[in-house]
């Protein structure tokens, strides 16, 4: 496929304004004026002078970000394989249903008795998410999966006071192929983090992680299937071994797409897991978010009548029998507290309950299955027909959703590197894999093409890897001037960066040029 | 594929799963997950519809605030984020390719930067609450003392998800005193506790809870810097067309939510964290969050865009990031942008004088119906607090079963607030005719 | 800009207009236009919402067909034709810049050819009655007959259509009989009166007002073509998924509705005319409206696709133009090809199975009741005739009170149905449930 | 301005289509299926093979739809100056209402008493549409605006018959510089159309009309301000002299944006006009259509107490003071007939009812003169800066919302054309202007700016010509090829339009390749 994407060279919205107004309320106004007269406030408080904001009218504000959408690229316009972010196509009916214009005046303290409908969609939600994960109760309350690992962290940093043991908890094990969400998540719940090393089968050094393990271990933080997409086959021995030690386990269910109706954290001993909307439940990932996190856990007891349900940081909605009533439940005293609020991220979990009542337990086994058998059929042609790409731990293991390969016999033989591939990949009409990650694989290039890729997507992608890798050999220079058929060709990110150039905002541009020193150290 | 992959079933590809965790199709579809079976797309639309009509919306916009504010959603900005090549972006890691959003990102943070009079705003937090919870950890990592100080009238949930933010780092959530009568802060109170040391004082500007708009805004902040404290204010963007922004007010960090700009209410469940800085080079290494730059391509020959300082970040610092956010509001801070764009100043100002004169046109017949309004006497926006002569929380529940949602019982929610005490919102969805309802319809239910 | 251009004042631009036909901004403002002063756009959003809501629409999706349908609307659909390079566009004068919207109007004409099984397809009329207007004019320009036959049982609305548009040349609309038991045309009747000479027959497939599918719609069409008469079809879409299409029944010239391929009913607002013929050099000519086709680029470097055999249409042809038609339905068109496209094949058979046995589980049901259904006995498909003891437009009166749209009264609008007929129309919107509550409630009112 | 259109070289729909689902209707039938066993249709009815449709799943359809959107060119992208076609911004509010969902289900033929919100709209716009062009009563039943010329021809006819005169009134007047709709109107209605010049100042050849009027004349068809986008200012007299033989003044609506809010149809002496919603009233012209064309009359007696109103082909809004009810009343026998089934094309309408109600009578007015300073402000730049354009007919005279330039000086001295002027607009991010029409222009580049654009885009427009004038000078070949920057490079339509190539569907191009000869003779 040859693709050329637009390029409107759009000026600065800044750039366009032009005095003129895209809303007024001015109508709206008169017949308070006609009582109240002018506005009064005083003067201490009144703002000094306009904020410096664009002035357009409506036809040139949506001119302006339709151009700009043009310059950007989604699963709508094609493949976007990005490894751990499972970006699966967003059905169009689940975004009708999930910004309901009905919705838009809903306020989140109106009485539950008034909002029984949404209540009801997002009751039977939670409930199928414990189904699937096979844990007993979740919260819907957490925005991403970031906020969902943190709140984890703060059940298990309230677990360990709980009991008394907080002082000497101080430690939370990570795996070295995890995430950066999991330590930083960690280390913001006020634990040391200690990572354990992927041995040679792609599975977490066992032994390290035995030896890591101590009565200062608070609990463990597993992304299963891996970020390599590898399923951790210690998990038993895992789970054992940190209950021993009175430590809580957490799965991070950003890989869940990959083992979905196969099998359950639940069943695996984990404690608290969090799940992404916007990954497995087909929500969209809007160009960074919104998305949503929903926690569960296990509901085990922690004591004196306290089980684990009652430390969740978020509401959960429960039927009462009694009034035949949805009802919200607000964290008590003993929860590790509140993530936010309002209930969740209503449009993204609506989107949820969409996909999942219209893929049934059937469609969504098939969902794992598809992305499974997409990800082995993607390396097995790779590594038949290529021979810069390689997939270092356990290459003979079957994957799942994803793949992490590495482009370092390319970068040996060719000097041509991941990030040279993935600007290469633009230029065909995909989305790059994402790169140099996870950490502990050189030249990562990770690969995650869905359920929603068909093959023939999927032969075009090998095809255009094994073009790339000929290209290297027979020009590398050409693809290092790559990408030529974006709307611009490489950014300079060094200059980005730069202490004396970087701009945050425009507002920093314009203090410069009147000769504003603005450096960053 | 199976053939070409080699297998011969696809149960070979889950072969490495220990046998006892493998759960088989008959179980699996035997589990409550969805309705049972595949649902086809019209048989879903039907019953989502009936579902939501299940919802009492009223014909009267609600009254409620408090945080989170129903307010008119242009349909531009609907159109805009509904386009897929937004919508259905991923993290703009690939700048060639997504040089639209990136900029679309960077506006949003420039108009939010000059709205705020602040210079640097990141590309969105979750939501206000957890934006105030990351800029208190933030204030601790800078000035190492593990005490923040926060108004009494702070709004309750700001508050219990700041204390879960800050609590398993053993940091300390105090408050400092505010005039019940007046709804003002009370500086010598403030100066007494600040000079024990915080690393922040915190200002919620308006207070959410009561409406207040603090004449002492400039001089919490003189109190903050004097004891070696960042100030932290919050904000409803709106009231920010007539009132000083936090730049003017001397904050060194804002924060606040962005819902009112264009979002929607959903229950709660369309926000957008605003968090933002002044050019301050710590305060910037510091900050959380996902940041947009401007620069060029490498041959110069354009501009461009791309992410910048992701050193702070967790995909590259990991334990040592300034915050675990990735995923955030970013399709929200580009529905803000559309917003401010659409508005301008001009527009900015005219809609936050809409919303005073309802506030206040709303003051005033309730006083003449005979209620005290507001209850608290300083300067006011969005929200008021009306004092009844009965429990607010009754006269709430008989209106909602009117039809007419008037505004938050407080005494449910903060534990300062009298039982007779109600906090109404109004703002531009308000007709008059909307407001003399509610206040007649007070007044008989009374 | 007036100073450059070299006016005082913008009064001077309008000089040249007679002073007499002047009107001053005073009397311009004071005429009934809008509501006299400019609406905000939150006004104008709440206004419409409260005027929308005095519409009275059922639970129950209406059981109201004969020649419009109520239909699922695939959110694809509408995600598609919302986008703004589409639906701000205009005809695609200028192919270069045009090529996505020139494709997507091919693809269109081309899905429908597959559908019809017949070869030309333009890129649309406004909907079927003024199709078949077009058709019929088509078919006298051709064979110089100045008379058309049309069924007996032919929809009103379109009948009277047809008149509008034959009237003035003095071509004469005449009817063949059908058998009112059967429903099936009466092919003797028909074959005397082709004798006499006609320019085309024309056969409802399915007849809309009847509901019934004719089995001698391929020997209606050889009689036609006995009498040297072009054979017109005209149909609903739908049916085509489980019966002939017009290609196999001989037509020369296709009509039909797009309304039910995702458009929904919009009061009759929202349609799209099918017009298409078979692959006849005289045919194609005489065709009437806008037609894309493939080509290249001048370099023959790529694919490209442009408007065509544009010297029939009226730009260019003015008086002698086979139709004065250029603005058409072609963003309707775009819909009916996204829907084309979401189905294929095997949905459209599903689809048009899904309507068969909603229809046909209410015929059991109804004559369990008592009912007479279907009252003609002949093949049907989506809508069907019940009848009643009583007066069906009192029954339908009744039941429309309480919420219920059962069907039409028929003879209110056709002379020749019996006054206890109603027309019933059945569709995937339909649940059992839904059929069950409008049988037991004719039950109970009849 | 630089552009760049996207190019996604997407393939044929047909071409994509891999044996997948989009849609599915299976589990509904269940419940039906087991009561009524599978689906009987007579063998003689049963349609013999599945047609053959593409077949893909959502995600295919959607990618496919959103690329082709990219390469298409709307009011959304930017300026689209067509002539003759008012090309203004489509406000989103009105998209919002037009399309409301709760319209989806309502069938026509509902008991007024059911729709009354929506009768209440139409009928305010009936009666704004009323004043706003000086006549009685209008019908929104008219499809687009030819279909409205149609009704009005439609209604000559009836009421010449009516009088029993229509043997005798076999003509209709209209000038050379008329829309070709009007010509063709006319000649569906049966009468032969007498088409008379235009003289130098833009006006009518007056003489030529006067000539040309008969007793035979049935009516004549105007458009004023004319496609030249100047006012007839014979009008009085005009009218006068067709009404002298008993024939009816027509008013082609489509250049009301011209005069809105100062002049007015009806007040001019015209008894029939139309109006183009999708032109003044800001509908979208969705690459081709739906419009909406209503047909106002003023209501004049035709005879026996019969009057124009009565002749219209459409249904009219009337409010019941008794019943306090909207209502539908459907044309009588002494009409011109129908002209469809159903009330008009509602969303349009409903797009119409928000446009007004947001501008009011003030903003009408607001936007009929902006239309006319941008285009006179635009005639005045070009002519003063460059020389290759002229404005021929009175080109002293002020035009209103159009102008129409030719190239014929730039053509003469260069060689370069209004064509590839216009490919070279394209090239600049700009939509060409209409080109060679009307007619009698040489050259002839149709403006209408509209009220919507900028004056910064005019200048910016202005600019793109002059730079081409000068292109046209240094290299005139480079022009030849443009353009570049679009999708595609020029399309050969002399390819498209060959006898033996001509494919107007796939179906077509199916049957060829399978070696069927099918030429267009
Ligand atoms: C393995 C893993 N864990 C956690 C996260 C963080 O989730 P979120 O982006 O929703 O905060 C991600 C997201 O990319 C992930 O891939
Ligand atoms: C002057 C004039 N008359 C009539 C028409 C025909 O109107 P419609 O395209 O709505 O059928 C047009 C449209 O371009 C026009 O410009």
């Amino acid at each position: 496929m040859t693709f050329r994407q637009a390029a409107w060279d759009e000026p600065l919205i800044y750039e366009l304004s032009e005095g003129r107004r895209g809303l007024t309320f001015n109508g709206m106004n008169r017949r308070f004026k006609e009582i109240l007269g002018d506005v009064r406030v005083p003067e201490e408080l009144r703002r000094s002078s306009e904020p410096q904001l664009p002035e357009l009218s409506e036809v040139e504000v949506v001119r302006h970000f339709t151009r700009l959408s043009e310059s950007s690229y989604g699963v709508d316009n094609g493949p976007v394989p990005l490894g751990s972010c499972t970006m699966k196509y967003n059905p169009k009916e689940a975004l009708r249903v999930a910004f309901d214009e009905s919705l838009q005046l809903l306020h989140p303290l109106i009485p539950d008795e008034y909002v029984q409908g949404l209540l009801e969609a997002l009751y039977r939600l939670q409930e199928w998410l414990a189904s699937i994960t096979g844990m007993d109760i979740c919260t819907l309350a957490p925005a991403a999966g970031a906020q969902g690992e943190f709140s984890g962290v703060a059940i298990i940093h309230r677990y360990h006071e709980l009991k008394g043991q907080r002082q000497l908890k101080t430690e939370i094990i990570v795996p070295d192929s995890a995430h950066g969400t999991n330590p930083a998540s960690a280390a913001m719940g006020g634990f040391k983090v200690v990572e354990i090393p992927t041995a040679e089968d792609g599975n977490m050094d066992y032994e390290a992680f035995r030896a890591a393990l101590s009565e200062r271990t608070a609990g463990l933080m597993l992304t299963n299937p891996s970020t390599l997409g590898l399923f951790e086959q210690h998990i038993f021995d895992i789970a054992k071994d940190v209950h021993s030690v009175d430590g809580l386990l957490y799965y991070d269910g950003a890989n869940l797409n990959g083992i979905l109706g196969r099998a359950r954290p639940g069943d695996m001993g984990f404690d608290i897991a969090h799940l992404n909307i916007h990954k497995t439940f087909s929500s969209p990932h809007g160009g960074g978010g919104p998305g949503a996190g929903p926690v569960c856990v296990k509901d085990r007891p922690v004591k004196d009548g306290i089980t684990l349900r009652d430390l969740l940081p978020g509401p959960i909605i429960v039927y009462d029998e009694g009034s035949k009533l949805y009802r919200v439940s607000w964290p008590g005293s003993n929860s590790a507290g509140l993530i936010r609020f309002g209930i969740g991220n209503v449009p993204q979990l609506l989107w949820a309950f969409v996909y999942i009542a219209s893929l049934g337990p059937q469609g969504l086994r098939e969902v794992g299955e598809v992305s499974v058998i997409n990800t082995n059929y993607f390396i097995a042609r790779l590594l038949r027909e290529t021979k810069g790409y390689s997939v270092p731990y356990g290459p003979e293991r079957p994957r799942k959703h994803e793949a992490v390969i590495s482009a370092e016999p390319l970068l040996n033989e060719t000097g041509i590197s991941a990030e040279d591939v993935a600007k290469a990949l633009l230029d065909r009409g995909f989305y790059a894999p994402t790169i140099y990650f996870p950490l502990i694989v050189k030249e990562a290039l990770m690969v995650e093409l869905t359920e929603s890729e068909t093959k023939e997507n999927i032969d075009r992608y090998v095809d255009a890897l094994k073009e790339i890798e000929e290209m290297a050999r027979r020009d590398p220079d050409l693809l290092r001037r790559a990408p030529t058929n974006t709307s611009v060709g490489r950014v300079d990110t060094v200059k980005a960066n730069h202490p004396r150039f970087v701009t945050p905002t425009y507002r920093v541009a314009r203090l410069r040029q009147q000769g504003k020193q603005l450096i960053l150290r | 594929m199976l053939k070409y992959i080699g297998v011969k079933s696809i149960d070979e590809l889950y072969s490495d799963i220990p046998e006892e965790l493998l759960i088989d199709e008959g179980r699996w579809a035997s589990l409550n997950i969805g309705f049972g079976r595949p649902l086809d797309e019209p048989e879903v639309h039907a019953l989502v519809k009936e579902l939501l009509s299940k919802n009492v919306t009223s014909k009267v916009p609600p009254f409620m605030g408090g945080g989170l504010w129903p307010h008119y959603v242009p349909a531009a900005v609907t159109e805009i984020v509904r386009r897929g090549e937004f919508l259905t972006a991923y993290t703009p890691y690939q700048a060639e390719i997504s040089q639209g959003l990136l900029q679309a990102l960077f506006e949003y943070q420039s108009m939010m930067a000059d709205l705020l009079d602040m210079d640097v705003v990141n590309s969105s937090m979750y939501d206000w609450p957890s934006a105030l919870g990351e800029a208190a950890l933030m204030s601790v990592r800078i000035k190492g003392v593990k005490r923040v100080l926060v108004p009494e009238t702070i709004n309750p949930f700001h508050l219990r998800v700041l204390e879960t933010y800050t609590r398993p780092q053993g940091i300390a959530v105090d408050k400092y005193k505010v005039d019940l009568s007046t709804g003002y802060a009370d500086l010598e109170d403030l100066k007494a506790k600040a000079g024990q040391g915080a690393s922040s004082v915190y200002l919620e500007y308006p207070y959410t809870f009561t409406g207040v708009v603090d004449v002492n805004a400039r001089a919490i902040g003189e109190v903050a810097h004097d004891s070696k404290a960042l100030y932290i204010v919050g904000v409803n963007p709106l009231a920010l067309g007539l009132y000083k922004p936090p730049g003017e007010l001397g904050a060194d960090i804002a924060v606040g939510e962005g819902q009112p700009l264009g979002l929607g209410l959903y229950y709660g469940g369309s926000t957008l964290g605003i968090l933002a800085v002044g050019w301050s080079s710590e305060l910037v290494r510091q900050m959380p969050g996902r940041i947009i730059g401007l620069t060029t391509t490498k041959d110069g020959a354009s501009r461009a865009f791309t992410m910048i300082l992701q050193t702070r970040e967790q995909h590259i610092r990991r334990s040592k990031a300034t915050s675990n956010i990735t995923t955030n509001a970013a399709l929200n801070a580009i529905a803000a942008a559309v917003y401010l764009a659409l508005l301008g100043p001009k527009g900015l100002k005219e809609l936050a004088e809409s919303i005073w004169y309802r506030s206040h046109y709303a003051a005033l017949r309730l006083r003449e119906a005979g209620f005290k309004a507001p209850a608290l006497s300083g300067e006011f926006f969005e929200d008021l607090i009306v004092e009844t002569p009965v429990s607010y929380e009754g006269l709430f529940r008989r209106l909602a079963a009117e039809g007419l949602y008037a505004g938050i019982p407080l005494a449910k929610y903060a534990n300062w607030a009298k039982d007779s005490w109600g906090l109404l919102s109004f703002s531009e969805l308000h007709t008059k005719e909307h407001i003399d309802i509610l206040i007649n319809s007070m007044k008989e239910v009374n």
